[in-house]
């Protein structure tokens, strides 16, 4: 590496050389062209001309002199490049039917960036106090925060909370089901506005899906779907602001509570269609109705009107 | 889209006893496709609707619906046409006659009513579907409704059972009709599948 | 199948039909509409004959919305969704209903989505000269089957290309109210269109 | 008189020669037939050849026993040279089959009694066969007849128990009723019988007569008073199937 460093400053230092070199040579000629001035008599003014010529001359010697040993200071070229050997790629004559190398070069440029971007997300992540996983408490300096066990509670008691939930909110219709064994799956159908399909562990929540009053959740074998997403976009977007409010209301003690209160500000999309975001008024923005509701008040807003 | 293929029916028509019955189903089962998954059970609702004219003859719709499953199948409603001319040619191996089979909303009753259709009779039947390959087998029972318009109170219209062989396909397939006729052949001595001209029964 | 409503926009004086639905075009487009398509609309008119008295009227539509469907309508407001070979059936029963002549309406253009929503922009003519009669926009927000849920979320949504020509609730909408909205009140709206314009030329 | 007869022989032995050539050749195609196609060889192909054989041999029978055939049992045949050279006319017309007539074939060739040794067996079995006694061979000839009587007398009788199985299986309950047949075709096709408003009327297919047309939609009685009607149509239905127990 620190041979193709030094071979770069010399080759940065003859280009300078060189640019001397076109300047000299050029003052000799525009000396040329300007001819004899000056002087009164023409022997003073031929002397006085050679003089600046000669004077002009030896700049151009020095100048060539230096570019010459620079130019013998420049080593070969190492074969060593940047993408390792798969460099050597470039060197394909018949590139334009394979274009490896370009995709190379873009792949790497891109993987450079993902890593960047990587990096930037672990620090922000690092300073968010959003974790869930028990995993972390152990890690944390807090070693008496008590051990969150609600991913793995009991069948019965799962069963209990949601029908305590069903009677709870008379206007959802929850049907539980659990087709990956001791996991619980919820159907939920709010309303004639939309039906949301929430995976649970325990009683964490793991995934929400948000999807249209007449959209088919289940797969071709009779199965619950739960990982497509909506072919509606405004289902979409809700997916995307359940899974955030998920981790917003994620409580290690009281994993019910949590549950609860989801589902409260999830039954605040009733009315998804009728309600004007509170900040502009309005019911579109982008074509999209106000998708969000707040945390705390259930208040709904656009996306980009959110405070 | 609206042009379409115009298909016809080949059918072959006999019933067997109520004694018999089991014997037979057990040979369909037998020789039928679905030996594995054993017959499709159905309940259907049958209600014949005609349409009078004073010049023109009169036009008859059937309209059918699935009782024991009401909600998953649309209603069927059905145009029979008259058999084929040379119903006595014995080329011919079975009855042939246009038909055309659309699937409708629920609705269809009141619509042929608004029509100008008027309901001539009802029936329920119940039986047995079997396939093989692209002959339909069917084992039905028919019952009158006592009562118009309720499916409850059914009676037998006779004690035996209805057994229909039958081929819908584009028209000018005649091959199908050897494929039926040999198919018929080996159900027999239990049942005799045969083409029955209609219009004789009529005139009886 | 969402909330869908289909209105009449009016060809301003001085310029031809093509010229505004060109213009409509530019101005959905900036809202930032994709075009995806085009659609159809058609009806086909049959009136009883004789035989049949007080005369009836039929209106069989087909929608490349729903290629495979064919909804017929009765002047009582009976409305039969059928498979396509329905259209068969009405060959059958031509003793009693026959097409009325160049009474065949249409509609044609482009179709355009956005995000949610899609809107069809077409071109309304008549008879075997395909005269133009005018134009009809149909909005479809897909998400909601509540028409008294969106519609004014639709509302503001047609304003946005419409400007103040946009249409009050039409009759099929405010009637349906908390019902769930269904294919065939997309039908019946174009129908009550497509009569209008007979209507209007009828007077002429 | 001695000119005829050898004209005579001449001409039957012309004749004996075009058959026994064509024996030849066709035993000559079995044999190529044998060797060559007996993978892919039929059974009805094999029994082909030997129809053809069979009835080359008879044919040359029949000529021998001609009477125009001068008989050929009064003639000899007598070799003038063995020689053991090869020759060649001979190996032409054998086909190559005998190139040299030396005193080691013409015994084979030109033999018309059995070889001696074989001779002597066939005495000593017909001795034996002498040997046993009339009344002997009676018994066990009606031995044999009795057996294959008895094994006859069985197989009858099984057959008959099986046929009488079967026809009895199909005879004695019909498994379906050409009235009944009609009744629920008329029915479906146009709903005769099904009708909910009509006369009461005797069993269909018994009385076919005074069955109303289905297309005479008459005012019938009253709704309440179909049931009955009904009834009475199902007791006579049932009726008319003798066969039922």
């Amino acid at each position: 590496m620190a041979d193709i460093e030094g071979n770069l400053k010399t080759i940065s230092k003859a280009i300078q050389t060189t640019q001397r070199l076109r300047g000299s040579v050029g003052r000799v000629f525009s000396q040329l062209r300007d001819g004899m001035e000056g002087g009164e008599t023409v022997a003073e003014r031929s002397k006085a001309f050679l003089d600046q010529l000669r004077e002009n001359l030896l700049a151009v010697n020095k100048e060539y002199d230096e570019l010459e040993k620079l130019s013998g200071a420049v080593t070969k070229q190492s074969d060593q490049l940047p993408t390792g050997s798969s460099g050597l790629l470039s060197l394909d004559p018949v590139q334009d039917k394979t274009p490896l190398y370009g995709q190379l070069l873009q792949s790497y440029k891109w993987s450079n960036k993902v890593h960047e971007h990587a990096g930037y997300t672990a620090q922000l992540l690092n300073q968010n106090s959003l974790k869930r996983s028990s995993m972390m408490t152990g890690l944390s300096t807090k070693r008496r925060k008590p051990q969150s066990t609600s991913h793995s509670l009991p069948g019965q008691y799962v069963d209990a909370v949601v029908a305590n939930l069903q009677r709870h909110f008379p206007n959802m219709n929850i049907t539980m089901t659990r087709p990956f064994g001791q996991s619980a799956v919820l159907q939920i159908g709010l309303g004639r506005t939309l039906q949301a399909i929430v995976v649970l562990r325990g009683l964490l929540i793991d995934r929400v899906v948000v999807k249209g009053f007449q959209e088919n959740v289940t797969q071709e074998d009779g199965k619950l779907d739960i990982w497509s997403k909506s072919q509606f976009r405004v289902f979409e977007k809700i997916s995307d602001h359940a899974t955030a409010a998920t981790l917003h209301y994620q409580h290690p003690i009281h994993p019910d509570l949590a549950l609860q209160t989801f589902l409260t500000w999830l039954n605040s999309y009733t009315t998804l269609f009728t309600a004007t975001c509170n900040r502009c008024g309005r019911h579109l923005q982008d074509g999209l109705p106000p998708t969000w509701r707040d945390f705390r008040t259930t208040d709904p807003y656009h996306e980009n009107c959110r405070q | 889209m609206s042009g379409g293929v115009s298909m016809q029916e080949y059918l072959l028509q006999g019933s067997v006893l109520d004694s018999s019955c089991e014997t037979l189903l057990h040979r369909l089962r037998g020789l039928s496709d679905n030996v594995d998954t054993g017959p499709e059970a159905f309940v259907d609702q049958e209600m014949v609707y005609i349409l009078r004219g004073s010049q023109t003859p009169p036009v008859m719709l059937r309209a059918r619906r699935a009782l024991d499953q009401p909600d998953s199948l649309p209603w069927q409603l059905r145009y029979v046409g008259t058999a084929e001319a040379g119903i006595g040619d014995k080329s011919r191996s079975t009855l042939v006659r246009t038909c055309i089979d659309v699937a409708t909303s629920d609705n269809v009753t009141t619509f042929l009513t608004d029509m100008g259709f008027r309901l001539d009779h009802e029936c329920v039947v119940k039986g047995y579907l079997f396939t093989k390959g692209c002959i339909k087998v069917t084992v039905s029972k028919i019952f009158r409704v006592t009562v118009p318009g309720n499916t409850e109170n059914l009676e037998p219209l006779s004690l035996s059972h209805l057994v229909e062989l039958s081929v819908v396909s584009p028209s000018g397939q005649d091959e199908v009709a050897d494929t039926m006729k040999l198919f018929a052949e080996q159900l027999k001595p239990i049942v005799q599948l045969e083409k029955v001209d209609h219009r004789r029964l009529q005139q009886v | 199948m969402g909330v869908t409503c289909v209105s009449q926009w009016p060809v301003p004086d001085g310029k031809s039909g093509q010229q505004a639905v060109e213009m409509l075009q530019r101005r959905l487009e900036a809202t930032g509409a994709t075009k995806a398509g085009s659609f159809c609309v058609d009806c086909e008119t049959y009136m009883s004959g004789q035989s049949i008295t007080p005369s009836k009227t039929a209106h069989v539509m087909h929608s490349t919305g729903h290629p495979l469907t064919c909804f017929a309508i009765m002047d009582s407001g009976t409305c039969l969704v059928a498979d396509s070979n329905f259209d068969q059936l009405m060959t059958k029963l031509k003793g009693f209903y026959a097409p009325r002549k160049g009474a065949k309406i249409e509609v044609k253009g482009p179709r355009y989505e956005y995000v949610d929503f899609i809107v069809k922009i077409g071109t309304v003519t008549t008879g075997p000269t395909a005269s133009s009669r005018g134009i009809l926009v149909e909005v479809e927000y897909t998400p909601c089957v509540v028409p008294n849920d969106c519609w004014s979320l639709l509302t503001e949504f047609m304003g946005t290309f419409m400007g103040d020509n946009k249409p009050a609730i039409p009759q099929v909408l405010a009637s349906k109210q908390d019902g769930i909205y269904s294919p065939t009140d997309t039908i019946l709206q174009y129908l009550e269109h497509f009569n209008n314009y007979r209507k209007s030329t009828g007077n002429k | 008189m001695q000119q005829r007869e050898e004209k005579q022989l001449e001409a039957g032995l012309d004749a004996l020669i075009v058959r026994v050539k064509d024996l030849r050749d066709s035993i000559h195609a079995f044999l190529m037939k044998l060797e060559h196609e007996h993978q892919t060889l039929q059974w009805t192909s094999v029994l082909d050849s030997f129809a053809l054989l069979s009835g080359q041999l008879s044919t040359l029978q029949k000529l021998v026993m001609k009477e125009k055939m001068p008989s050929l049992q009064n003639l000899i045949f007598l070799p003038l040279v063995l020689s053991p050279d090869s020759d060649p006319q001979l190996e032409t017309t054998t086909e190559g089959r005998v190139p040299v007539f030396s005193h080691e074939v013409v015994p084979d060739y030109l033999r018309t009694k059995f070889e001696p040794e074989v001779e002597s067996r066939e005495k000593t079995l017909t001795t034996q066969s002498e040997r046993l006694t009339p009344e002997a061979a009676q018994k066990q000839i009606q031995q044999l007849n009795n057996l294959c009587d008895k094994l006859l007398n069985k197989l009858n009788a099984a057959s008959e128990d099986w046929d009488s199985e079967v026809s009895a299986s199909q005879g004695s309950t019909p498994a379906s009723s050409l009235a009944d047949t009609s009744a629920l075709i008329a029915a479906v096709s146009f709903g005769k019988g099904l009708k909910p408003s009509r006369t009461p009327s005797q069993s269909g297919p018994d009385t076919p007569q005074s069955q109303p047309s289905p297309q005479a939609s008459q005012a019938g009685p009253a709704p309440g008073k179909a049931p009955s009607t009904i009834k009475t149509n199902i007791r006579s239905g049932a009726s008319s199937h003798p066969y039922q127990r």
